[in-house]
C-alpha cells in the first residue's frame, strides 16, 4: 500500500476550469508496493488530467497485465477503464477507439506487457497510429512475477539475484523512432516536472504518443548494478529539453525567447515549448531524433523528455476515412441498408 | 458399351490447371443450369496454392433439389495433364470423358467402360486467337460451349450471362461467344447431341439466389449494423471480411463527406483481430472476426476474456480440415469442441450453425442480437463448404420493422436515476446484468473491465465466496441462453419412428436426401437440423423421444456427438454417429452407409445409394 | 468457555501482510512439527500482489496423516490488522486467537465464544532490536516463539532450522533465538501452557521430505534428462523452471570447463516458448515448458502442431482459478478439458495427473519417456495446491538402472540398411512410426516435417484418402497411449461395495480422508485414483464394476466427468460428481456432504464431518 | 510449376569439394507460380550451398507458412525442413539450434510471417543472437492468401486491387539495425550475383544474420504503382558495395585493393570482400550503417548488400555458456545426477 489518503479534503483545494479538485481525478487505493515508482506515473497522469480539465469520463483507460496494468484501476475512477490481457492492450485500445473517436484513450503498460509478448501488437498501433496516449511504465523487469529480466534491461544490468542480463535491450523509443511512430518521449518517474507536460502534450496529439518511463520497481530491481534502479536513473539522466505545454487558450501570453527554443503547435491549438538542452538535434526532424538517441546511448545517457514530433501524420480515423460522428453511436437507420436494397442485392446472385 | 440416360440429374466434374482462370468458365456453366430453373450445386475442390497444381469443380444437377455431393462422376471434363489418370479413374462406369483432343490421348489412358469425347480446344484457340493469354481463358469457353450442345444447355442463358460479366467490354464478350459457339459447333459436328445425360428447363429454383455464405455472412453483419471488423486472412474465410468491405464501400458511405460509416482493420495477426472486436464491443460497437481453425485457437485466450468479462463478441469460424494447417482447403466441421469450450477454466461459448447462405445473412443479424443479449461471444461455425462454395439458397430476407436488439445497456437518464450501479448484479435474475458503454454519464456507471474474479461490483476480489456467485451466474445465463438461442428445425410434424437423426450445418442437404432413400427403402426416420449451443429443450425432447439416434457430423472424433452427450447427460448408447473426414462434402450416400450399416449390423452390398435411371443398351457414337 | 483438546490434530493459520517477512517463519513452524515426526501439510493463501495486502498460511496438523485441507481454524496468529475482522470470524468456537497487543484490541473485535491470547509482539521487538527491518521480520520469530510454548513445538528442533537456515550468519541466529525466546517465555509468563492443543513428538513421518511439487517437478527434468526448458513467467508455474535451473546449475555444469549441459530460454511469450521446445524435441533433445491456464490458451496452435506433426513434447500445467486471469493465486483443476482437446481439428492430448511431489518426480521423467515413445505431447497437470505449496512426500527415487526410453529412432546404422524410409509409415502396426533425427545420415531419413496433411513418406498431399489414413493411425496410436501410460491406483484389494469414488492429482488426500470417514459412518466406497488420459482398460473396468460413481474434481463444470464419459461412453446418469471450485482446496468435509446428499438425497444436518475431541468443560485463564 | 528439370544430367557437371553436384542439393520440384521471386531465391541458397560444399543432411531448414515458407521443400532434399506454423519460425528454429548447435540453421519466411503474425518472435529471435541465417522473401503482400498487403508495403503502394497501403511499412533491415543485429543485408531475387556471396557470409556469420530480400510476386503484387515490383525493384536500386565472399582457405591468393574495399574476416576464418560503393558508409559500425539505410530510404532507393556486421557479438549458445556437445547427444550418463545425489536432495528437503 503505497500511501492511505486522508479522508478529509479542505474546501478551498484548487479547482480547474470544470470546477473540479484534484482529487475527483483520483483512483481506487493503490495496492503496489511503497515507493513504486508507477505510482508515481499515476500521479503525474492525475495531476495532468486534473490541470487539463479533462472530463474523465471522456477518457477511457486501458492496460495489459503487470503491476503496471494495474494502475488504471489507481486513477480517474470516473473513466471506464479495461484490465485486457498480457500484452494484448493495442489492439483492445484500437478496437475501442474506432468504435469511439470522441474519448481520449490512455494506455498503459510494463516492459514485459510491451517489449516481449505485446511487442508485435505494440509494432502494429504504432504502424497504425493509433490515436493513444502509450505509457509504459518501464521497471527493466517482470514486478507482478516477482523481479525475472524484461527484454528492456541493459546487456549486463544486474537484477536482484545478482545475475547480469546477457541480452540486447529493446529501447522502446528507439524502435518507435525506427517504425514511424508520430510522438516518441521518455520520462524518469522521478521526474514530475517532466512528466506532467509531456503526459498533456501526448494527450493532445492525436496519433499514437509513446512516453516510456523508466519506473523503477523498488522490491526487485532497485539494486546496485540495476540500470533501471533510481540511482542509475537520476546519475545517467539527460534530458533533451525542458518541456513546457501550453495549452490552447484564445490569446497566448506566454513569450520564449529566441534561439535554443522551440514551439510545436499541436492539433487541437495547444503548444508544446521545448527549451533545448540538446543543440543540434530537432525534435521535428526523425532522423535528428534517431541520431540523438542512438548518441546518448553510446555515451550511457538516459535520454528524457519529447525526442521527436510528426503533427502531420494521419491517425487512424484519417487513413480509415471514418465518419465524424462516433461509430457506436450510429443507429439503424445510418446502418442498415434495409429490405429493397437487399432485394436489388439478391437479384444479382441469380 | 452402355449409355447413360437422365434428365436433369447427374454430376458433371471439371478437372483443370488453377490459375488459369477455369473459374469463371465454370461458374457460368453452373448458373446457366440454375438460370434453367434446374437445381445446382457446384462444388470447387482447389488445392493450397496459386497457380499450377490440379483444381476440380463438381456440378450436381438435381431435379428434386438435392444439394448435397453426391459420388460418382457423370461426366468429366479433363483439361490437366497432370491429373488426368486420377479423372479418368474417377468417371463412373459408361460414363463420359471429354478432354482436349489437341494432342491424342495416351493409350494407357484407355479405358474401355466410358466415353471419350475428344475436343481439341487448344488448337481452335490457337487457330482462332492470337493473345496467348487469351487463348487460355477461352479454351475454357470452348469445353462450356462444347457442353452446351452435349447436354442441351441453352446457349442464349449462356450468352446472357457472359454479357452480363463483361459488361461494357464488347470485345470480350465477343470473343466469349465465339470460344462457346466454336465448342458447341465441334461437338454438333462430331457427336450424337445431346447425350442421354441432360438438360431440360423447369421451374424448380423460385426466387431463389446462387451465392457463397461467406458473402452471405458478409452481408449480414452489414444489414445487423456491424460498425469494426478486424481481421487475419486466412482460407476459407478471407473472402467473409472481404465481402463486408465491398458492400460497406457500396452502402456505408456518407454520400456527403464520402467518410465510411465502418472501419475494417487487417489486424498482424488473429490474437489482435479478437483484440480489436473486443475492445470495440466493449466501447458500444458492434464488431466481428472471421476466421478458421488455426485463428480460434490462437483467439482462445480472448475468447476466454470475453466469456469471463461478459463483451458481446461475434466471431465466424469457417472450418476447414484439422487438425494444424491441415487440410486448408478442404471442408470439415472439427472445431466444435475447441469452439464450445474455447479458452482455459471453466468456459462455455454459445454457437450457432447455419447451413445455407440464407441462413448465414439471418444467424449473422442474429449473433449481434444474441452476443449483446447476452454480453457474451458467439461463434458462427460455418465451413469451407458453405463459406467458399455458390450454394443455392432461399434469398436473404430483411424485415425493416426488424430493430437491433443491444440488450441490457444503461443510458445516461436511466443511470442518473439509478442509486447504485453494480456491473455484476444479477438484477432480472436471468443472469445476465447491465452494462455502461464508456462516456455515458460523468460520475455513474464507469467500472473496472478485467479478467480477474471481482464482486457485483466489478471491484476486484480474492474472495472465493464471491468468486463462485460470479461463475455460478454465469452458469444461470448459460440456462437463460437455451431460451434465446434459435430452436432446432424439425423436418416432420410429428414423431414416426422410433430412430432418430440429428444434424447441422452443412450436413443437412445430404442428410434430408438420405432421409428420402432410406424411407423408399422402408427405413423412416425423423430428422431434427440442430442450429445453436446451448441446446434447448426442444433438442433433448427430441433425443428422449427416439430411441436411437444419429448424429451426422464432418469430422472424425465425433465432436457434436460428445457436447450433446455431454451438455444434456445422454446414455451414449444410444447415440451412434454417422462420420465424414476426408475433407469433401458428405454425401447420401455415405450416410445411408453407415446408418444402415449400424442398424443391419453390416453393409449390405446391394445398398447402392444414388443410380440415375438404369443404363440403357445404346452405345454412344464417337 | 469451553477448551478445545487435541493431541497432534488442529489447524493453525496465520494472518500476514505479504511482502513482510512472514513466510519464512511460517515455514519454519510448519517444518518443527515435522520434524518431530508429525504429519503435517501447510497451505499458503496468497494474494496476487507484491506487498501489502492479506496472505495467509494454513497448517493442518494430522497424526493420522491426513493432508487435505480441514474446515475450521482452531488457532488463528493474526498480525494483519487489515483482514483482522475476517481473521476474528473465522476461528471455530471454543478457539484460540493470538494476537499482537502492542495496540490494544479493539471491543467490537472481541467474540466470547473464543480464546484471546495477546502477545505484545511489536513492542517487544521494538524494545530488544535496533533495525526497523528486523524488528518486523523477527516480530514474525516472536509467534513461532509464542506457539512453541502454548502447543509444546520443541524449542530445539526450532533452534536447528534457524542454523541451518542462517548458516554462517551468527548474527542472525543469535537474533532469531533472541526472538523466538522472548515469544515463549511471555507466553509461559500470562498464559497457562501449554494449551489443550498440542504436539507431542511422533514417529510417523518417515524418510518422507517436505517439497513443493514444481521443484519436484524441475528435478525430475534434471533426472530425465530434459536439456532444453523454454518458459514465460506466470504463476503457479514459475518456480518450476527456476527449480530446474537452480538445479541444474548445480548438477548440469561440465567441471571442466564451466560449461552448462542445458539451456534455458525466457521466451518473450508462451507461444515461442511452446515453439522453442518443440524445435528442440524435433531436433533430440528432450524440452519442456512450464505454464499455467492462460499459457496453454495460447499455446494451443502449437500443441495442435506437435499433435499433428507428432513431436514429443512436455508442458507441465500447473492450473490457477480460471477462466481467462481468473483467480491467479488460488488453485483449481479447470484446464481438463482445454488441454485434453487443446486446438481446433479433431485432437487429443496426452494427460498425466501427479498429486504428491515424489510423483511429480517420477511423471516428469515418466513424460519424457511417453512423449518420445508416443511422439505427442505429453501435459503433466499439477496444480498451484501441489506445484506451490510444500508438500508431504516420500522421497524420491530414482534406479541407476532405469534408461530414458527415446522411442522408435533411427540411428544411422539402421538408416543405412533401410531401403526406404518412411516418416508416417505404420511398420509394427501400432500407430507409432519411426523417426529421424536431422544430422543422422547423408542421403537417408531425412523428411519434411509439417502441420498439413502428408502421406507415408511425409510428402504433402491433399488427397482425402491419403488424409483419412493418416488420422485413423493416429486413432490407433491413441489406443496404443492407453497401454503406456501410468495406470491408475486402487486403494482396496477387492469390491467391496457398489458404489466407487474417482479422483486425481490434489484431491487425493482429501478424498482418501473422506472414505475413511464415511466408512466409520458406515458408508463403504471404492477409491480409484486415476493417474492418466487416454483412460485404461483398469479404469473402464472399474467404472463398470461399480452401479455409482462419484468424481471429485475442483472446477465448476466437471470436466474430468465429461471427458470420461465421452472417452469410455459411459451412461452419464451413473456418474456424479463431488465439486469444489472457489479457490482453495477441497475438504474431505465437503467430499462427505456432497456424497452424502447425493446418496440420501438431502443434507443431514447432523453430518458434521471432522471435529477433534469434544471439548472440555475447562477454561483457559485469560 | 516454376521449370520441369530434365530428368538427364551430363556425367561431367561441376562438383564441389565433396563431391557432389549442384543437383544433390536440389529439392523437390517447386509448386511456386512461374516466375515467381521465391524460386530464384531458392535457386542462391541452392547455389550458395553447392559452392561452399556443405552437407546437406548438417542443414536443417526451417520455414513458417505461406508461398515462401514452402520453399525449404524446394531445396536440398536431403536436410531435415520443418514447416511450422505462421510466424513461429524462429521460436522453432531457437529450440532446434539450442538442441544441437553442430547443424547450420537456414529460416525462411515471408513478409507477413515475419513483419506481421511473426514480428515478435523475429524481434527476440535477434535479441538473443540466434545463430541462423535468416530470410525473408519479402513481397510486399501475402502470396498463399491472394495478396493482401502485408506490413511491409510501402505507404502509397499500390496493389493488385488498385488501392494504396496507407499504412507505414516495417523495414525488416531497419528493424534488425535498431534492435541491435549482428548481421543486416538486403537482397533482390532478381540479383544473383549479390544473393549468392551474402547467402555464403550469412552462413558463415556465427549469429542473426537478416537477408531481406525484395522477391516479387507476379501473381498478386508485380502491378505497376506497386513498389515491390521487378521493374520499380530494379530501378529503385542502390547497393552499398559490391560483395565478394571468399572461404576460408589455408594462404588466401586473392588480393585486394586499397581503398574503398574493405575485408571482414569472418569467424569461420573466411572472409567478406566488400568493394564499397556508398563512401561515407562503415559497413562495421551500426550508427554509420543506420545512417546510409535512413538516407536511402528518404532519397526512395532500396538500398542492397551487406549493410552491417559485427563479427563479435557473441551467439546464442555464447549468451548461454552450453558445453560443445550437441545437447542432444549428451547421453544418460552425461545428464542424469543418479541415485546417490538424489539422496542428498532428499535430505535437504527434510
Ligand atoms: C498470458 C500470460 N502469461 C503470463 C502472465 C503472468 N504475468 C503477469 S504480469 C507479467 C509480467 C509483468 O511485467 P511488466 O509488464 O513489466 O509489469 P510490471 O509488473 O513490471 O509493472 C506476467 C508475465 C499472464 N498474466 N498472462
Ligand atoms: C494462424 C494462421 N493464420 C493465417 C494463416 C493463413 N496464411 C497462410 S500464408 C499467409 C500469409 C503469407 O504471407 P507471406 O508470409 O508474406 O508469404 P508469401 O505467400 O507472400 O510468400 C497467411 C495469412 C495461417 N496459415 N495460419
Ligand atoms: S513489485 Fe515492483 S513493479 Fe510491482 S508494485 Fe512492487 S515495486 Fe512496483
Ligand atoms: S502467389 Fe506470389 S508469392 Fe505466391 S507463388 Fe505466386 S508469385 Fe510467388
Ligand atoms: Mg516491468
Ligand atoms: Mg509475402
Amino acid at each position: 500500500m503505497t500511501f492511505v489518503r486522508p479522508v478529509f479534503r479542505h474546501p478551498d483545494l484548487p479547482k480547474n476550469k470544470l470546477g473540479y479538485t484534484r482529487k475527483y481525478y483520483e483512483g481506487a487505493l493503490s495496492t503496489l508496493c511503497a515507493g513504486c515508482g508507477h505510482d508515481s506515473v499515476s500521479g503525474a497522469i492525475i495531476q495532468a488530467c486534473f490541470e487539463m480539465a479533462i472530463e474523465p469520463h471522456k477518457v477511457a483507460k486501458l492496460s495489459g497485465i503487470g503491476c503496471s496494468s494495474k494502475t488504471p484501476a489507481y486513477f480517474l475512477s470516473n473513466s471506464h477503464g479495461f484490465n485486457s490481457v498480457h500484452g494484448r492492450m493495442p489492439s483492445v485500445a484500437t478496437g475501442a477507439n474506432l468504435a469511439n473517436r470522441d474519448l481520449m484513450y490512455i494506455g498503459v503498460s510494463g516492459d514485459g506487457d510491451s517489449a516481449s509478448i505485446g511487442i508485435g501488437q505494440f509494432v502494429h498501433a504504432i504502424r497504425r497510429n493509433l490515436n493513444v496516449t502509450y505509457i509504459i511504465m518501464n521497471n527493466g523487469c517482470y514486478g507482478l512475477t516477482k523481479g525475472q529480466d524484461s527484454a528492456t534491461a541493459d546487456v549486463g544490468s544486474i537484477n536482484k539475484s545478482g545475475s547480469a542480463n546477457m541480452y540486447q535491450a529493446i529501447d522502446m523509443a528507439g524502435l518507435a523512432l525506427e517504425l514511424g511512430a508520430s510522438f516518441v518521449a521518455r520520462s524518469f518517474s522521478g521526474d514530475k516536472e517532466q512528466m506532467i507536460p509531456l503526459i498533456k502534450a501526448a494527450m493532445s496529439h492525436p496519433g499514437f504518443s509513446l512516453i516510456d518511463i523508466v519506473s523503477p520497481c523498488v522490491t526487485f530491481n532497485n539494486n546496485k548494478g540495476s540500470t533501471k534502479s533510481y540511482d542509475y536513473t537520476r546519475e545517467h539522466i539527460e534530458a533533451t529539453a525542458a518541456v513546457d505545454f501550453v495549452p490552447f487558450m484564445p490569446e497566448i501570453t506566454t513569450q520564449y525567447a529566441e534561439g535554443d527554443s522551440i514551439s510545436v503547435p499541436l492539433h487541437d491549438g495547444s503548444l508544446v515549448h521545448l527549451n533545448k538542452l540538446a543543440h543540434d538535434w530537432d525534435p521535428l526532424d526523425r532522423h535528428s531524433a534517431m541520431n540523438r538517441l542512438y548518441e546518448a546511448k553510446s555515451t550511457g545517457e538516459i535520454l528524457t523528455g519529447l525526442i521527436f514530433i510528426d503533427v502531420e501524420a494521419p491517425e487512424l480515423h484519417g487513413i480509415l476515412k471514418t465518419v465524424e460522428k462516433p461509430l457506436n453511436r450510429l443507429n439503424k437507420d445510418e446502418l442498415c441498408p434495409g429490405e429493397q436494397v437487399l432485394k436489388t442485392i439478391n437479384a444479382g446472385f441469380r | 458399351m452402355h449409355q447413360l440416360n437422365a434428365l436433369n440429374d447427374f454430376v458433371v466434374r471439371f478437372a483443370n490447371v488453377n490459375g488459369t482462370g477455369s473459374a469463371s468458365a465454370n461458374t457460368m456453366f453452373a448458373k446457366a443450369i440454375f438460370r434453367m430453373g434446374i437445381p445446382v450445386s457446384p462444388k470447387n475442390i482447389f488445392p493450397s496454392n496459386i497457380q499450377g497444381l490440379p483444381t476440380w469443380y463438381e456440378v450436381r444437377i438435381s431435379e428434386k433439389g438435392y444439394l448435397g455431393r453426391r459420388e460418382g462422376i457423370d461426366i468429366m471434363v479433363s483439361v490437366n495433364p497432370q491429373s488426368m489418370p486420377k479423372d479418368i479413374a474417377s468417371v463412373r462406369p459408361n460414363g463420359y470423358f471429354i478432354y482436349d483432343s489437341t494432342k491424342e490421348l495416351h493409350k494407357e489412358f484407355i479405358r474401355d467402360d466410358i466415353h471419350y469425347l475428344g475436343v481439341p480446344m487448344m488448337q481452335m484457340c490457337m487457330d482462332k486467337f492470337a493473345d496467348p493469354r487469351q487463348r487460355q481463358l477461352l479454351k475454357n469457353m470452348v469445353y462450356v460451349g462444347a457442353l452446351a450442345a452435349l447436354i442441351d444447355i441453352e446457349i442464349p442463358v449462356l450468352q446472357e450471362i457472359i454479357t452480363l460479366q463483361f459488361k461494357n467490354k464488347e470485345k470480350l464478350i465477343e470473343a466469349n461467344f465465339q470460344a462457346l459457339e466454336m465448342g458447341a459447333t465441334y461437338v454438333r459436328e462430331h457427336f450424337k447431341c445431346p447425350l442421354g445425360l441432360r438438360l431440360e428447363r423447369r421451374d424448380k429454383v423460385d426466387d431463389w439466389i446462387m451465392i457463397d455464405g461467406n458473402t452471405a455472412c458478409g452481408l449480414g453483419a452489414i444489414y445487423a449494423g456491424a460498425t469494426v471488423a478486424a481481421w487475419y486472412p486466412i482460407t476459407p474465410s478471407t473472402s467473409l471480411v472481404q465481402a463486408f468491405e465491398k458492400y460497406a464501400k457500396k452502402l456505408r458511405v456518407d454520400p456527403a463527406t464520402g467518410h465510411n460509416k465502418f472501419a475494417v482493420i487487417q489486424a498482424e495477426d488473429e490474437l489482435a483481430a479478437i483484440g480489436v472486436v473486443i475492445g470495440a464491443a466493449w466501447n458500444g460497437a458492434r464488431s466481428f472476426t472471421a476466421t478458421s481453425g488455426p485463428g480460434v485457437s490462437l483467439m482462445s485466450e480472448f475468447l476466454g476474456l470475453a466469456y469471463f468479462a461478459e463483451i458481446p463478441t461475434v466471431l465466424v469460424d469457417v472450418q476447414r480440415g484439422g487438425p494444424s494447417t491441415g487440410m486448408p482447403t478442404r471442408t470439415q466441421q472439427s472445431d466444435i469442441l475447441s469452439a464450445a469450450y474455447a479458452s482455459h477454466g471453466d468456459t462455455k461459448q454459445v454457437l450457432i450453425f447455419p447451413s445455407t447462405p440464407a441462413e448465414c445473412f439471418d444467424h449473422m443479424a442474429e449473433a449481434f442480437d444474441l452476443a449483446e443479449r447476452l454480453q457474451t461471444p458467439v461463434l458462427v461455425m460455418t465451413d469451407l463448404d458453405l463459406g467458399m462454395n455458390d450454394n443455392m439458397s432461399p434469398p436473404l430476407k430483411w424485415d425493416d420493422s426488424r430493430v437491433f436488439d443491444r440488450g441490457k445497456v444503461l443510458d445516461e437518464v436511466q443511470l442518473e436515476q439509478l442509486d447504485k450501479f453494480g456491473r455484476y448484479l444479477d438484477v432480472d435474475n436471468d443472469g445476465i446484468c447491465y452494462r455502461t458503454i464508456p462516456g455515458t454519464h460523468p460520475t455513474k456507471g464507469s467500472f473496472f473491465t478485467r479478467g480477474t474474479s471481482r464482486d457485483e461490483y466489478a471491484a476486484y476480489t480474492e474472495d472465493g465466496a464471491a468468486y463462485v456467485r460470479n461463475v455460478d451466474r454465469l452458469l444461470h445465463k448459460w440456462e437463460t441462453a437455451k431460451t434465446y438461442v434459435p430452436a432446432p428445425e424439425f423436418y416432420q410434424d410429428e414423431k414416426q419412428s422410433a430412430i432418430g437423426i440429428i444434424f447441422f450445418g452443412t450436413t443437412t442437404y445430404a442428410a434430408l436426401e438420405a432421409v428420402d432413400i432410406l424411407k423408399e427403402q422402408g427405413v423412416v426416420l425423423d430428422a431434427m437440423r440442430v442450429k445453436a449451443f446451448p441446446f434447448n429443450d426442444e433438442v433433448r425432447e427430441f433425443v428422449d423421444a427416439h430411441d436411437r439416434v444419429f448424429i451426422i457430423e464432418q469430422n472424425r472424433d465425433a465432436q457434436f456427438r460428445s457436447l450433446i452427450i455431454n451438455e444434456l447427460d445422454l446414455r451414449p448408447s444410444k447415440i451412434a454417429s454417422v462420420l465424414n473426414y476426408d475433407g469433401f462434402p458428405i454425401t447420401a450416400e455415405t450416410i445411408c452407409n453407415q446408418i444402415m450399416e449400424s442398424l443391419i449390423g453390416k453393409l449390405s452390398p446391394a445398398f447402392v445409394v444414388h443410380e440415375a435411371a438404369p443404363p440403357s443398351q445404346s452405345d454412344v457414337e464417337e
